[in-house]
């Protein structure tokens, strides 16, 4: 591959839309019939490609890599001898099924751009946007009116509503001053009935995530003034929790 | 000045507040004021000689496409079956009975952080949400769920359909693409 | 018949959805089907012949006075607002929802060859697509289809007024036709 190549590939690094529009450019820059692909001059090219982006130290979708042992494959076994006897059923193009997904994600690039093509709202048509007299009168809607909301948006509420909480909850503890004696106070009462107690019997059903945030607070302190151990049987195993004293 | 008529005509359509002259004018700075106002004079009086169910009213000092006030009854009619959307009060409230149902309004306000009395009661009226029974606690609270009307206004085929928070989440954590290139 | 036309008219005016035949048959009940066609049909064909500044479009079902697509430039420069546009990415996830629909995410991915879905977040959120529904495979997925909004933005009567597919023509299954008001 020489360097006029190279730049040509630099310029066209981030227009494609994933392996099979990179294909498509490929197939369509060599003027390459696409039922009948050369596996290997297309595949080195690709590889050249992902070597370029690497080089340029950006991001590579995983799909890129995927595509590239597809062609691999593809090219290796289009190396392998013909079959002595030809079998019953005529052995199917090894290229066969990347050509069909190419030629479908081809009409459909088409029926994009088609799509992009269309007079557009907003774009090349307008409609009436201005208030009308009668709208500004109240409606006099009965209850079987419609109800024009999208489930999407019933999901996109909730999920708001979610995540506001994960929030409200830490501002709380700020607010109530929740005092971190009392939940020491409380593993020690704990550990006094049991013996012993891992991080999760210790949490209970509470979840919280300020709870879960306290509750390792209190045992950092707890280790700290040797009122309690810790101990684990291996690497990411689970931590037991013992009194330092017997009582 | 037919293609400058056709212009104004579009502009007056498309406009978001009657459309002053100036803004035409704005708009077509080749075209001299006199000319525009020709124009306008013409398309009025086009709407005006057709006779048909809408006009070019001059209101507020700009122009506008209104329906001829004898039809104002038709329009009426028709404004009877306009289709209600739901507040973003409303539809958390109505997301939270749904994926957290059977519940009962004090477990609403404790999420919502707010009073839900009004949203329940048009929820309630909209049949999306019913009184399922008395939660068997001091003070017996309504516990409440959704309709089978709920389910065909989102087009469900049961509760289990509805979307859940992890398949959100799939579509949230989407990474960005670099750059986003304009169809033009 | 002059007055149904001039209803008719003033209700497309009026109405700020696209306004469907159900909707004027339900303003008009005296009035027969048929005869609400033919008054549809001649309103479409009078403003065709006019040649002026806005038209009478089909679009999502229904009926919507529009600005003349060669006009558009003339009314981008009266509107502030820049239209939201959509990435090729994004058309391209959304052209083959519209053609394959019902479809999953899955199998938009394995059209595309990449990950969908931050271009399928995107759309929902601009109401080009819906959640149509779960399919009753293991793992029940979501299903997606396009919206009355997506026949809207692209100025489009019903999902068959996209054109066929090049490649897949033999592939298309015929769509069956939707109700005609220019035919009569």
């Amino acid at each position: 591959m020489n360097e006029e190549h190279t730049t040509d590939y630099a310029i066209k690094l981030d227009i494609f839309e994933g392996p099979l529009d990179l294909l498509l450019y490929l197939i369509k820059k060599n003027e390459i019939d696409i039922y009948n692909i050369p596996v290997a001059l297309v595949t080195e090219q690709y590889l050249q490609y992902l070597k370029m982006i690497k080089s340029l130290n950006l991001d590579l979708a995983g799909e890129y890599l995927v595509m590239a042992s597809t062609l691999i494959h593809i090219k290796s076994k289009m190396l392998l001898p013909e079959p002595e006897e030809p079998e019953e059923e005529e052995e199917e193009d090894p290229r066969a099924e990347l050509v069909r997904q190419l030629l479908e994600y081809q009409a459909f690039k088409e029926a994009a751009t088609n799509l992009g093509e269309r007079p557009i709202l907003e774009r090349d048509v307008f409609t009436r946007t201005a208030f009308l007299p009668e709208e500004t009168e109240k409606s006099t809607a009965t209850e079987e009116e419609l109800i024009e909301v999208s489930i999407f948006e019933l999901i996109e509420a909730f999920h708001r509503l979610v995540s506001r909480i994960d929030k409200k909850e830490l501002l709380e503890i700020d607010l109530e001053k929740m005092s971190l004696t009392d939940i020491i106070n409380g593993i020690m009462e704990r550990l006094a009935n049991e013996k012993n107690l891992t991080f999760d019997e210790l949490l209970g059903e509470r979840k919280e995530r300020w709870r879960i945030i306290y509750t390792f607070l209190a045992l950092l302190e707890l280790v700290k003034l040797r009122m309690v151990k810790a101990y684990q049987t291996s690497a990411f195993g689970v931590i037991r929790i013992f009194p330092a004293v017997e009582s | 000045m037919e293609n400058i008529k056709s212009i104004i005509e579009a502009l007056i359509l498309a406009s978001e507040a009657p459309l002053v002259l100036e803004k035409i004018c704005a708009v077509l700075p080749e075209t001299g004021k006199t000319l525009i106002k020709e124009a306008v004079g013409e398309l009025i009086e086009e709407y005006k000689e057709r006779q048909g169910g809408i006009y070019l009213q001059e209101v507020a000092g700009g122009l506008q496409f209104r329906t001829r006030p004898e039809l104002g009854d038709w329009v009426k009619k028709l404004k009877s079956t306009k289709p209600a959307s739901l507040s973003p009060a409303a539809l958390e409230t109505l997301a939270i009975v749904a994926y957290r149902q059977p519940i009962v309004k004090t477990e609403i306000e404790s999420i919502r952080g707010v009073d839900v009395g009004y949203q329940l009661k048009g929820l309630l009226e909209k049949k999306l949400v019913r009184i399922v029974g008395r939660k068997d606690v001091p003070g017996k609270p309504i516990i409440y769920g959704t309709t089978k009307r709920f389910l065909e206004v989102f087009n469900l085929k049961d509760l289990s359909g509805l979307p859940t928070l992890r398949e959100l989440k799939e579509l949230h954590e989407q990474q960005e693409p670099i750059e986003d290139y304009s169809s033009t």
